[in-house]
C-alpha cells in the first residue's frame, strides 16, 4: 500500500507538469501576453512612455522577453523542490561586499559617475547575473562602461527586444562621460530585476510559486484563499453524501414508488438548475431588505465578528449570535448553491447501487440466514453499495471546486476559485500558474484518495 | 472481526467532521483576539513611555508644547493650514467621531511606490506628505514640508528650503536626508516602482545642502519641472531604509510619513483581507491636527450592500453609478440625511474617439479633415451626455478643461448637423453609388470601419452601440469591437485599429506633446493616430519651455484652436462626479480639484456617533 | 433423428419484421419515455425558435406598401447565416416526405445540398450593413407606408435606444412582454435570437468534444501499447487540469467569441468520451467480429469506422446528451462571469446583467433567461436519463425478471 | 391425519403456484408443485434451467423477491419433529403441542420467517463466488448466523464457527475465519456456505445446484461432503440439479419437473429404472452412459417453453416425442397420476390414465430406501 502511495504520488510529478504546461501555454501563445491589466489598475490611463517601462520591467522580472519554453522551464524550476538557484535567491556576504566596495573606492570611474548607490546596483547585479565574485564583477564592470560599443552589444544581446530609442539615447549622448552615463543606467536598467538560473547551482529549496503581478507572493494569497475553499468543501461533502444516501436507499426501498419517481425526477431538476440562477435568485429574494432578509448577501464573517464571542449568548443587549453562529450564517446560502446540484448524480448511483445488491447473490444468502431486513440493508448492502460512491468521489471533488469558483464569485467569498477568476481577469500568470498547480494537485491528489479508500473499504482491491 | 463500517460509523465520522470544524473556528477567532490584545498592549506601553518622558522633560523644568492644536501657534494663517484653521471658528466646531469610507475592491498593498491600488493612494494621500502642494481653490503651489523654493531662470535647478520643524508619526525629525533617500529609492531599478521611476526620469540628481535644503537637477527645461520635484512622495530613511529592496517589494502595509493621519495598526505587520483598514489622527503631527479622529475604510464590493450601508449610516460617503444616481437624487427620504455634490474637477479629465489617419503604411479613410470634421457633427454629444451618461457629463472642444486656464474661450463646440456632416462626407467624395445603403468612395471603397474600446466597461459598450446607430443613419457601418484592456493597449501601440474611444485623465496644467506632437508618432509614442501638423508641433515645443505662465497660455489657445479645427479626435465631454455625504460632517466643501480633504472636516459634538 | 428429418413439424418462424438495428431500437425505446417526450419537445420548441428567430422578432416589418409598392424590409435584413438556416430546414422537410429513398441517401442529399446552398447565399446575401432599426417605425408614423405587417415581436434583439426615448430597464408591459434590458433591448427579442446560441453552443461544442474524445479513445483501445500509454497520460492531464480555470484563462486570454468558446469547451471537454470510447473499444477488439474483420484483411480505416465505431458509439451518446447540458451551462457561467458574447444575445449574458450594474436587481432579466436555460439543460438531461435506461441491459434483464 | 401411523413429512409443498410480474405481463414460474421430504431423506429435484426448481426452493424459504414475484396459491407446511439426534437446542420454549402440528410457512411473517431461515432450514446456493457478501470475512459471516439463532457468546459462537469449518474439511479453520471470500477458491467458498449452512444445525438443507459452477472434482468432493454431514446429522437435503448423475448418486427420490410443474415423481430406483413420462426419458436420452458406443444420443428438440407462452394443454406436446396429435395433450394438462405405487408421472400416454383423480404423491419410499 505505502509503495503503491508513493508511486502515485511520483507519476503525479510528470502529470502535473503537464497540467501547469498546457495552461502555461494557452496563456504564452495568448494574444495580448499576460500582465496588460496591471496597466488597467493603475489608472485608466497611463502614458505611452510610462506604460512602455512598466512592461518593459515586467518583462524583464518575469523574462517575458525569452521563448515561451525558456520562460515556463524557469517556472518548473522555482516550483520545483529540487533544482537551480536563481540570482534572486543568492546573496553575498559581508565580506564580500566590503571588498567590492573598497575597489570601487579605490577605483577611479567613481567620482566621474554620479552617485555610488547607483554604481553598486550596477556591480552588485552583474555580479549576481554572471555569477562571479563581485570582486570580479568590477572589472567587467569597468570595461563594459569605458567602451561604450561592447556594452551596446551585450545589452543587445541580454534583451534582444530592447527598444531602438533606449539605445540610441547612449549613442546620441553628445560627450563621452554622458555616453557612459546613459549606458550606466540603461545597463542597470537591464540587469535590475532580471533572474537568471544559476545552473552552477543546485539545490533543495522551498518550491516558490514566485509573486503575483500585485506584488504579493503567490504562496501567501493561496495559504488565505484555500483555506476557505477547503472549508467550504468540508461543510458540503457530507451533507451531500448524507443527502444522497438517505434518498438513494428509500428510493431503492421504494422502487416504483411514487417517492422513487418524484425523486427521480426532483434530482434531475435540481441538477439541471443553473447554480448561477440559484445565487441570483437567492441572493435577491433571501437576503434583500426588500423581500426577505434572511441572511447576509456577501463574506464570511459580519464586520463585528471580531469582536463577537465565540458561542451565541443571551446578554444585557438580548440575543447576541457569536462567532459560530454567525459564521453558520454566513454559510448557509452558499454551501446550499454548492449542495444542491450535487446529490442528484450520486442519489441516483446510490438508488442503482443499492438496487443492485439488493437483487445480487450474496444478499440471498444473507437473507437465508434469517438476518432482519434491516440489517440486510444497513449491514450489508449499505456497504457495498458505498463503494460505487468512493469511486465518483474522485470527480466530485474537483467538481465541488468548479462550482465554488462560481459561488465565492456569486457570494464575494474569497476563497479559491475567486482567485482564480480574478488572476485570470488581470492575466496575474504567476498566480494563475499558483491556482491551476493547486487545483490540479486537488484532482490528483483526491484520485489518491480515492483509491486509498476504496481500497479500505472494499478487500477485494489491494495494491501489493 | 466486527462490522467495519456501518451507518453508526458514518454518523461519528459526521459528528468528528462538525466538531473538528468547529474547534477549526474557534482557533481562528482565538488567534484574531489574541492579535488584538497584544495591539492595544502595545499602544498601551507606547503611551506609558511618552507619559514618563513627559513627566521627566516637565521634572526638568523644560517648557512643554504639545504638538496638537494649540501647537499652530508657529504657523502663519494663510500658509497651508489656513483651510483647516478656518471652521475652528464656528460655533459648533468640535474634534472627535470617526469617518467612514467605502471601498469598492480589496486593497491588499499599502506600500507606497509599488502599490498597484487605486485606493491606495487615497490612503497614502492622508498619511504622507510633499515638498509642497498645491491650493485646492486657487490652484497655485503653497508650501508644505518645504518652506520656500527658488527656481533658476533656466528652470533646471530648484533649491528648497526645508521645514525644520517637521516630524514623522513615530516623533523622529524629518530632514534633507529623507528626502534624498526618497529620490534614490525611486530610481533604484531593484524597487518594483518602474512607473515612478519613469516619472522622476526628468530628474538629474538630488542632492542635499545641509539638513534643511535640497537641490533638484532637472536634464531639461521644463514647464512642468518644479510639479515633479515638489510632488514627491517623502519617505522616511530610518523607516524605509531598514528594508532591502526585496523585503520593500514583498511587503505590504509600509505606509508612513508625516502626515495627519497614521495607520491604525503597526505599519510592519499590516495584512490584507480584513474587510477595512483605518486611519488614526497622527498625535505627533508637526502641523494643525485635524478635527475628525480617525478615517476607517470598509471593503464592501457589491454596488447593492454598499448603497443599503450608506443609507443605513454605516457609511458616511458614497459615489453612486449613474443608474443609482438618477434613481437617488430624487430620494426625498435620502436627501433629508445626506448632502448631495455633483462637481467637474479638472482632473477629472476627457473622453474621445480617436480616428487613425495612418495604417500599414497607407492613410485610412480618417486622414481626410472633413472627414473627420464630419464624424464628429455626427456624433450627438450633447443627447449622449444626457441619456447615457445621465447628464453627468458636458460636452468639449478640446484636450484642455474648460475650467483650466490652458483652454482657448473662443471656441466653439462643432455643432450635431447630420446634414452637414453628409454635404462635408460628399464633398470628400463619399456617396451612397450601389444603393445598398452604404456610402463608398469614388473607387468603391466603402466606408465602414471597426471602433475598439476596452471590453471590461458597460459605460463604453452603451457608448458604442449608440454611435453605432447614430452613423448608419449617414450610412456609414461602424462595428463595435471589444478589446480585453491588454490586447487593446497592444493594438494602439502597433497602430492597428481604425478607430478607438476611450479617455485620457487631466491635470491642473496638460501637456498636450504626448499625444499629438508628431515626435510621439514614432514607436512607443502616444500619437498613435498619425496626426502630423507641423505649426502645431511648432507651438507646443515653445509652450514647454516657456517657463511665463501668460505667454505659455496664449500659445496653449493657438494650440487648442489647432485641434479643434483639425480634430484629430473627436472631443466628447468631460465628466462630472457625483458625491453623497452624510449630513452630520460639516464644512464638506466643493473645491476645484473636487471635494475638500478629510482633515478641513469636523462633526459637531451633538452629532457625532463613534468612537465616543 | 425422427423429427430432423421432418422439417414440417418445426416451427415456423413468424413472418420477419424488418430487422431493427441496436441504435434504431435504443432511440424508439426512449423515445417511448414520458421523460424523454417532455424533452425533446422543449428542445424542439427551442429548435423551432432557433431556426424561425427572425421571422418572430425583427424591427423589420415582414410585408409594408410604400409609394414604390408592396415590399419585405425583413426579407431584405436576413442574413446568410438566417438564410441557410431556413433553406437547409425546408429541404429537411421535403427530404422527409421522401420515405422510400434510403435514410443514409437522404442525408448525404442533405448534406449536398447544404453545402451548395451555404456556398450561394455566401455570395449572393448582402445583407444591409449599416443598420437603421428605426427608419421603418419612423416611416409608418409619418405616414410613409400605407400598411405593414410586422413580425409578433417588432424588435430587433440588437434594436437598442429605440427614438432616444428612455426604454432603458423597464419591466414587462404590454408593449415589451419580457421588459428591456439595461441597453433598451427587447428582452423577449433577445431571448428568441438567444435560443440559436444556446443549440449551436451545445451540439457544436460537444460534436468536437466527441470527435477528438472518439477518434484519440479509438485509437488508445485498438492499439493499446504506446499510443494508449501516451493517450491515458493526455487524458490524466486534461482531467486534473481545473476545466473551469482553463476556460476562463482561455477566453480572458483569447478574447470573447463565440465560435472560438464553442472550440475551447470542445478541446477541454473530449476526455470522458475518450475514457468511454477506449474501454468500448478495449471490449470490442477481443470480440469475434472485430477478430474475423482483421483476419480479412480488411484496411484499418474499415475496420476502425465500420465495424467497431458503430458498436462502440452507443454510450457515448448518453454522455453526450448530458455534455450537450453541460456545454449550455458552462457557456452560460463563463457569461455570467462577465467573459461571455458581447452583442449577440446569449442567455448567460442576459442572466449577468440582471445582477444589475446599476445595482438594481431586474428579476425579469433574471427569471426568463435563467429558466430558459434550467429548462433547457433539464430537457437535455431528461433525454440522457431515458437514453440511459434504454441502453442500460442491466435494467433490462432486472426487468424481466 | 390419516397417516398418523406413517411417518410424517418434514416438509410438505401442496399445490404450490408463484408468478412473476414482467414487462410482458404475469408469467408463472411454479405451477401447482407438490413435494414431499421426510426427515433424513434427500430429495433431488430435476429439470431444465427455467423449469421452476430454485423458485419452489426459495418460496420455501419466502426469499422470492416480492414484487415482483406473488404466490398465489398452496401451502408449504413445515412439521418439525424433533429428531432424536438433534434434541431440542433450537426449539427451546416452544409449546410441545405445536411442535407436532404442522405449520404453514408461507402465512409465516417476515419475523417468524427469520427465525426460522438459517435455524431450522438453511439453504446454499449455485454460485460460491458470488453467494458470499465480498466486504467481510468468512468468519463475520458465519458468527452473524450463529449469533443470530443461537444463544451464545461471541467466543462460543467463533468456536462453533471453527468446528463448522472443519467439519466441511477445510483446514486451519481458525485461520481462516479471518480471510475474505475473494482469497478462496470457488470449492472453499462452496465449503464456507455450506459450513454456514449447518452452523446452526438445520433440520432441512436446500441445496440449490450447489455443485453447478464448480470442477467436476471438486464437485464430486461437494457431493461426497454433504452426503457425509447428512449421515453424520440425519438432516434432510432438497438437492436441485439438472445433472442426472448426481441425482442418480445422491437422492433418494427425485421430482422432475417441467415448465413449472412435477412431472414425474417417484423414488430414484423407479424413475431411473422405468422413466414414465417422456420428457424424463428424453433426458435420460441425451445421457451419455459410460461404454456403450452404440448408443446415439437423442436430444430433445426444442426449447424450454416460455413461461409467459406457455403451449395448450401439456405444456410438453411440442417437444414430445409420444405426441401424435391427440386432442388430449393439445387440449389438456395431464395430472400427476400414481402410476405404479410410489411413481407418479403427469402424461396421457403413460397407462392407467383412466383411473382416479391427481394427488399429492405421498410417497413412503423414504422407508424404502432406507429400510
Amino acid at each position: 500500500m505505502l509503495t503503491y502511495i508513493i508511486r502515485r504520488l511520483l507519476l503525479m510529478i510528470p502529470t502535473l507538469i503537464g497540467v501547469t504546461a498546457v495552461v502555461f501555454f494557452v496563456m504564452a501563445f495568448a494574444p495580448g501576453g499576460f500582465g496588460g491589466n496591471v496597466l488597467n489598475e493603475q489608472g485608466a490611463q497611463t502614458e505611452g512612455d510610462e506604460a512602455r517601462r512598466i512592461r518593459e520591467y515586467f518583462e524583464r522580472r518575469y523574462g517575458l522577453d525569452q521563448p515561451a519554453i525558456v520562460q515556463y522551464g524557469r517556472w518548473v524550476n522555482q516550483v520545483s523542490p529540487v533544482g537551480f538557484l536563481n540570482t534572486s535567491q543568492l546573496t553575498f556576504t559581508d565580506e564580500q561586499m566590503q571588498a567590492m566596495s573598497d575597489v570601487i573606492a579605490a577605483d577611479d570611474l567613481l567620482p566621474k559617475l554620479g552617485t555610488p548607490r547607483a554604481l553598486d546596483d550596477l556591480v552588485l547585479n552583474m555580479a549576481k547575473y554572471k555569477d562571479i565574485e563581485p570582486t570580479d564583477a568590477v572589472s567587467v564592470v569597468r570595461e563594459l562602461l569605458v567602451d561604450v560599443d561592447a556594452g551596446l552589444a551585450w545589452i543587445k544581446q541580454l534583451s534582444p527586444n530592447i527598444l531602438e530609442r533606449d539605445l540610441n539615447r547612449v549613442t546620441k549622448a553628445e560627450t563621452k562621460l554622458n555616453q557612459q552615463r546613459e549606458l550606466r543606467s540603461l545597463l542597470q536598467s537591464q540587469l535590475a530585476g532580471r533572474q537568471r538560473i544559476l545552473f552552477s547551482r543546485p539545490a533543495i529549496k522551498w518550491p516558490d510559486l514566485g509573486q503575483s503581478l500585485r506584488g504579493r507572493k503567490v504562496t501567501q494569497m493561496l495559504a488565505q484563499a484555500v483555506p476557505v475553499t477547503v472549508l467550504l468543501n468540508v461543510i458540503t461533502i457530507p451533507i451531500i453524501y448524507c443527502i444522497a444516501i438517505l434518498t438513494g436507499i428509500y428510493a431503492a426501498r421504494h422502487r416504483g414508488k411514487w417517492f422513487d419517481i418524484a425523486s427521480g425526477f426532483t434530482m434531475i431538476a435540481l441538477w439541471s438548475f443553473p447554480v448561477i440562477l440559484a445565487g441570483v435568485l437567492l441572493i435577491s429574494y433571501l437576503a434583500n431588505k426588500q423581500y426577505l432578509w434572511w441572511f447576509p448577501t456577501a463574506g464570511l464573517h459580519s464586520l463585528e465578528a471580531d469582536s463577537m464571542r465565540f458561542l451565541p449568548a443571551f446578554t444585557g443587549n438580548g440575543f447576541e449570535r457569536g462567532y459560530l453562529l454567525d459564521t453558520i450564517w454566513h454559510l448557509v446560502l452558499p454551501v446550499f448553491c454548492l449542495t444542491y446540484g450535487g446529490f442528484a448524480v450520486l442519489s441516483k448511483l446510490m438508488r442503482g447501487s443499492v438496487l443492485d445488491n439488493i437483487r445480487s447473490d450474496y444478499v440471498r444468502t444473507v437473507r437465508a440466514k434469517g438476518v432482519s431486513e434491516h440489517d440486510v440493508l444497513f449491514r450489508h448492502v449499505f456497504r457495498n453499495s458505498l463503494l460505487p460512491l468512493i469511486t465518483v468521489a474522485a470527480s466530485i471533488i474537483p467538481a465541488l471546486f468548479v462550482g465554488s469558483v462560481i459561488v465565492e464569485n456569486i457570494f464575494s467569498i474569497p476563497g479559491m476559485g475567486k482567485l482564480g477568476v480574478e488572476a485570470a481577469f488581470m492575466k496575474d500568470r504567476e498566480l494563475l500558474m499558483g491556482t491551476t498547480l493547486i487545483g490540479g494537485l486537488i484532482g490528483l491528489a483526491s484520485e489518491i484518495m480515492r483509491d486509498v479508500l476504496y481500497a479500505m473499504a472494499d478487500p477485494r482491491v489491494s495494491y501489493e | 472481526m466486527d462490522n467495519r463500517f456501518g451507518l453508526k460509523d458514518w454518523i461519528v465520522c459526521l459528528l468528528l467532521v462538525a466538531i473538528l470544524i468547529t474547534l477549526w473556528f474557534k482557533m481562528i477567532q482565538d488567534d484574531r483576539q489574541w492579535d488584538k490584545l497584544s495591539k492595544i498592549q502595545t499602544t498601551l506601553d507606547a503611551q506609558g513611555d511618552e507619559l514618563t518622558q513627559l513627566a521627566n522633560k516637565l521634572a526638568s523644568g523644560v517648557h512643554v508644547t504639545t504638538t496638537t492644536q494649540t501647537g499652530k501657534t508657529n504657523l502663519d494663517a494663510d500658509g497651508p493650514f489656513a483651510r483647516i484653521l478656518a471652521p475652528m471658528n464656528e460655533p459648533d466646531y468640535a474634534t472627535g467621531d470617526w469617518v467612514i469610507y467605502p471601498f469598492g475592491s480589496t486593497v491588499s498593498k499599502l506600500t507606497p511606490l509599488i502599490s498597484s491600488d487605486v485606493y491606495q493612494r487615497v490612503l497614502e494621500d492622508h498619511v504622507m506628505e510633499s515638498l509642497a502642494n498645491r491650493d485646492p481653490m486657487t490652484l497655485e503651489w503653497q508650501p508644505m514640508l518645504a518652506k520656500r523654493w527658488t527656481i533658476s531662470d533656466d528652470g533646471l535647478t530648484i533649491v528648497f528650503k526645508l521645514r525644520d520643524n517637521v516630524t514623522f508619526s513615530d516623533g523622529k525629525p524629518f530632514t534633507s536626508e529623507d528626502v534624498v533617500f526618497s529620490f534614490d529609492w525611486i530610481m533604484n531599478p531593484k524597487v518594483a516602482a518602474p512607473r515612478d521611476r519613469a516619472y522622476y526620469d526628468k530628474v538629474e540628481s538630488v542632492t542635499a545642502n545641509g539638513p534643511y535644503e535640497v537641490t533638484f537637477k532637472l536634464k531639461e527645461t521644463y514647464f512642468k519641472g518644479f510639479d515633479v520635484c515638489a510632488g514627491i512622495t517623502i519617505l522616511a530613511k530610518h523607516f524605509y531604509g531598514q528594508f532591502t529592496e526585496a523585503q520593500f517589494n514583498e511587503s505590504t502595509g509600509l505606509l508612513f510619513g508625516t502626515g495627519p493621519y497614521k495607520l491604525a495598526d503597526n505599519p510592519l505587520d499590516w495584512k490584507p483581507g480584513e474587510g477595512k483598514i483605518e486611519l488614526v489622527r497622527n498625535d505627533k503631527y508637526w502641523g494643525v491636527a485635524p478635527a475628525i479622529d480617525r478615517i476607517v475604510y470598509r471593503e464592501i464590493l457589491d454596488d447593492n450592500a454598499r448603497l443599503v450601508a450608506f443609507r443605513n449610516g454605516e457609511l458616511d460617503r458614497y459615489g453612486p453609478t449613474p443608474e443609482q444616481y438618477v434613481a437617488l437624487k430624487e430620494d426625498e427620504q435620502l436627501l433629508k440625511e445626506k448632502q448631495l455634490f455633483e462637481f467637474e474637477t479638472i482632473t477629472g479629465g476627457y473622453r474621445y474617439i480617436a480616428w487613425n489617419q495612418m495604417q500599414e503604411g497607407k492613410p485610412t479613410i480618417f486622414a481626410d479633415k472633413r472627414v473627420r470634421q464630419a464624424m464628429t457633427m455626427l456624433t450627438n454629444r450633447a443627447q449622449m451626455s444626457k441619456n447615457l451618461m445621465v447628464g453627468l457629463a458636458t460636452p468639449c472642444s478640446g484636450p484642455f478643461h474648460r475650467l483650466g486656464k490652458q483652454a482657448n474661450p473662443d471656441v466653439e463646440l462643432w455643432p450635431y448637423a447630420p446634414d452637414k456632416a453628409k454635404a462635408l462626407l460628399k464633398e470628400a467624395g463619399f456617396e451612397d453609388r450601389d444603393g445598398d445603403g452604404v456610402i463608398e468612395s469614388a473607387d468603391g471603397k466603402k466606408f465602414t470601419f471597426k471602433l475598439i474600446y476596452p471590453a471590461s466597461s458597460e459605460n463604453y459598450k452603451q457608448m458604442a452601440f449608440y454611435l453605432k446607430d447614430a452613423y448608419a443613419r449617414a450610412g456609414i457601418a461602424m462595428e463595435p469591437d471589444p478589446l480585453e484592456w491588454s490586447i487593446m493597449i497592444q493594438r494602439i501601440g502597433q497602430r492597428q485599429f481604425d478607430a478607438m474611444t476611450l479617455g485620457w485623465s487631466g491635470t491642473i496644467e496638460g501637456d498636450p506633446n504626448q499625444i499629438f506632437h508628431s515626435d510621439q508618432v514614432a514607436d512607443g509614442g502616444d500619437n498613435y493616430i498619425h496626426y502630423i501638423n507641423k505649426d502645431l508641433d511648432k507651438l507646443i515645443d515653445e509652450a514647454r519651455i516657456t517657463m511665463d505662465e501668460d505667454k505659455r497660455m496664449a500659445l496653449w489657445h493657438k494650440v487648442h484652436a489647432i485641434l479643434h479645427e483639425d480634430q484629430p479626435y473627436t472631443f466628447l465631454w468631460t465628466t462630472k462626479a457625483v458625491l453623497f455625504m452624510d449630513k452630520r460632517v460639516k464644512n464638506v466643501l466643493r473645491v476645484k480639484t473636487g471635494i475638500n480633504d478629510v482633515e478641513e472636516w469636523y462633526v459637531p459634538r451633538k452629532l457625532q456617533r463613534w468612537g465616543l | 433423428m425422427t423429427a430432423v428429418n421432418d422439417p414440417q413439424s418445426l416451427p415456423q418462424p413468424l413472418p420477419a419484421k424488418r430487422p431493427r438495428s441496436f441504435l434504431a431500437g435504443v432511440l424508439l425505446d426512449m423515445t417511448g419515455r414520458w421523460g424523454a417526450r417532455i424533452g425533446l419537445a422543449w428542445i424542439g420548441l427551442v429548435a423551432f425558435m432557433a431556426i424561425f428567430g427572425p421571422l418572430l422578432a425583427s424591427s423589420h416589418p415582414i410585408l409594408w406598401k410604400t409609394a414604390d409598392g408592396v415590399s419585405s424590409p425583413m426579407l431584405k435584413h436576413l442574413t446568410a447565416a438566417d438564410v441557410i438556416i431556413l433553406a437547409m430546414t425546408l429541404v429537411a422537410a421535403i427530404l422527409l416526405c421522401f420515405k422510400r429513398t434510403h435514410f443514409g441517401k437522404r442525408v448525404l442529399i442533405f448534406l449536398g445540398i447544404g453545402v451548395v446552398v451555404s456556398i450561394m447565399t455566401l455570395i449572393l446575401i448582402k445583407p444591409p450593413q449599416a443598420i437603421v432599426y428605426s427608419q421603418y417605425r419612423e416611416a409608418l408614423a409619418a405616414d410613409e407606408a400605407q400598411w405593414a405587417v410586422m413580425t409578433i415581436v417588432p424588435y430587433s434583439p440588437t434594436d437598442r435606444f429605440r427614438e432616444l426615448e428612455e426604454t432603458r430597464f423597464l419591466s414587462p408591459s404590454g408593449k415589451h412582454w419580457m421588459g428591456t434590458t439595461g441597453d433598451g433591448e427587447d428582452l423577449c427579442s433577445r431571448m428568441i435570437h438567444a435560443c440559436r446560441i444556446a443549440l449551436a453552443v451545445g451540439f457544436l461544442s460537444t460534436g468536437i468534444a466527441i470527435c477528438i474524445g472518439v477518434i484519440i479513445g479509438g485509437l488508445m483501445g485498438y492499439f493499446s501499447g504506446w499510443v494508449d500509454l501516451l493517450g491515458m497520460r493526455l487524458v490524466e492531464v486534461f482531467s486534473a487540469i481545473p476545466t473551469i480555470f482553463l476556460l476562463i484563462t482561455f477566453v480572458a486570454f483569447y478574447g470573447r467569441n463565440l465560435y472560438l468558446m464553442m472550440i475551447i469547451l470542445g478541446l477541454t471537454g473530449w476526455v470522458g468520451y475518450a475514457v468511454f470510447t477506449r474501454a468500448e473499444f478495449l471490449k470490442l477488439r477481443e470480440q469475434d467480429f472485430v477478430q474475423a474483420a482483421i483476419a480479412c484483411g480488411l484496411p484499418l480505416r474499415s475496420v476502425l469506422f465500420k465495424h467497431m465505431l458503430p458498436n462502440g458509439v452507443t454510450p457515448v451518446l448518453v454522455s453526450a446528451s448530458f455534455g450537450v447540458a453541460g456545454a449550455i451551462l458552462t457557456e452560460s457561467t463563463l457569461s455570467f462571469l462577465g467573459l461571455g458574447l458581447v452583442e449577440e444575445p446569449s442567455w448567460g449574458q442576459m442572466l449577468n446583467q440582471a445582477r444589475g450594474q446599476g445595482g438594481v436587481f431586474t428579476w425579469w432579466m433574471a427569471i426568463y433567461p435563467g429558466f430558459a436555460i434550467f429548462f433547457t439543460v433539464f430537457a437535455y438531461n431528461l433525454v440522457g436519463e431515458a437514453l440511459r435506461d434504454a441502453i442500460d441491459p442491466q435494467l433490462k434483464k432486472a426487468a424481466q425478471l | 391425519m390419516t397417516q398418523h401411523d406413517k411417518p410424517q413429512p418434514l416438509l410438505r409443498v401442496e399445490n404450490l403456484a408463484v408468478s412473476f410480474d414482467g414487462p410482458a405481463g404475469r408469467v408463472r414460474a411454479v405451477n401447482g408443485v407438490n413435494l414431499s421430504i421426510y426427515p433424513g431423506q434427500t430429495l433431488g429435484v430435476v429439470g431444465e434451467s427455467g423449469c421452476g426448481k430454485s423458485v419452489s426452493a426459495l418460496s420455501t424459504l419466502q426469499l422470492v423477491p416480492t414484487p415482483p414475484g406473488r404466490f398465489e396459491s398452496g401451502s408449504i407446511w413445515w412439521n418439525p419433529t424433533p429428531s432424536s439426534e438433534t434434541g431440542s437446542s433450537s426449539e427451546t420454549g416452544s409449546d410441545p403441542v405445536s411442535l407436532s402440528q404442522p405449520v404453514d410457512l408461507l402465512k409465516y411473517s417476515e419475523k417468524q420467517m427469520q427465525k426460522i431461515r438459517g435455524n431450522d432450514i438453511a439453504m446454499i446456493f449455485q454460485e460460491p463466488m458470488t453467494s458470499l457478501n465480498p466486504v467481510y470475512t468468512v468468519g463475520e459471516q458465519i458468527l452473524e448466523a450463529i449469533l443470530l439463532h443461537q444463544k451464545v457468546s461471541r467466543s462460543e459462537a467463533v468456536d462453533i464457527a471453527v468446528q463448522a469449518l472443519a467439519d466441511v474439511g477445510i483446514a486451519d479453520a481458525a485461520s481462516r475465519l479471518r480471510v475474505y471470500p475473494h482469497q478462496m477458491s470457488g470449492g472453499m467458498r462452496q465449503r464456507v456456505m455450506i459450513a454456514m449452512a449447518l452452523a446452526c444445525q438445520p433440520k432441512l438443507l436446500l441445496a440449490d445446484e450447489p455443485t453447478t459452477a464448480l470442477d467436476v472434482t471438486i464437485q464430486a468432493q461437494i457431493l461426497e461432503l454433504l452426503r457425509k454431514l447428512q449421515a453424520e446429522r440425519g438432516m434432510s437435503i432438497m438437492l436441485i440439479t439438472h445433472d442426472l448423475g448426481v441425482v442418480a448418486e445422491n437422492a433418494d427420490v427425485v421430482a422432475v419437473m417441467y415448465a413449472g410443474r412435477v412431472v414425474e415423481y417417484g423414488s430414484v430406483h423407479d424413475v431411473f429404472e422405468n422413466p414414465l413420462h417422456p420428457y424424463t426419458q428424453g433426458l435420460f436420452d441425451s445421457m451419455p452412459i459410460l461404454g456403450s458406443s452404440k448408443h446415439r444420443l437423442r436430444t430433445i428438440e426444442g426449447n424450454v417453453p416460455n413461461p409467459a407462452d406457455l403451449p395448450s394443454g401439456c405444456p410438453f406436446h411440442p417437444r414430445c416425442r409420444s405426441f401424435q396429435g391427440d386432442e388430449h395433450c393439445t387440449a389438456n394438462d395431464p395430472p400427476l397420476r400414481e402410476i405404479t405405487p410410489g411413481h407418479w408421472a403427469s402424461c396421457w400416454h403413460v397407462d392407467g390414465h383412466e383411473q382416479g383423480k391427481a394427488t399429492r404423491p405421498d410417497v413412503d419410499v423414504v422407508t424404502q430406501i432406507h429400510a
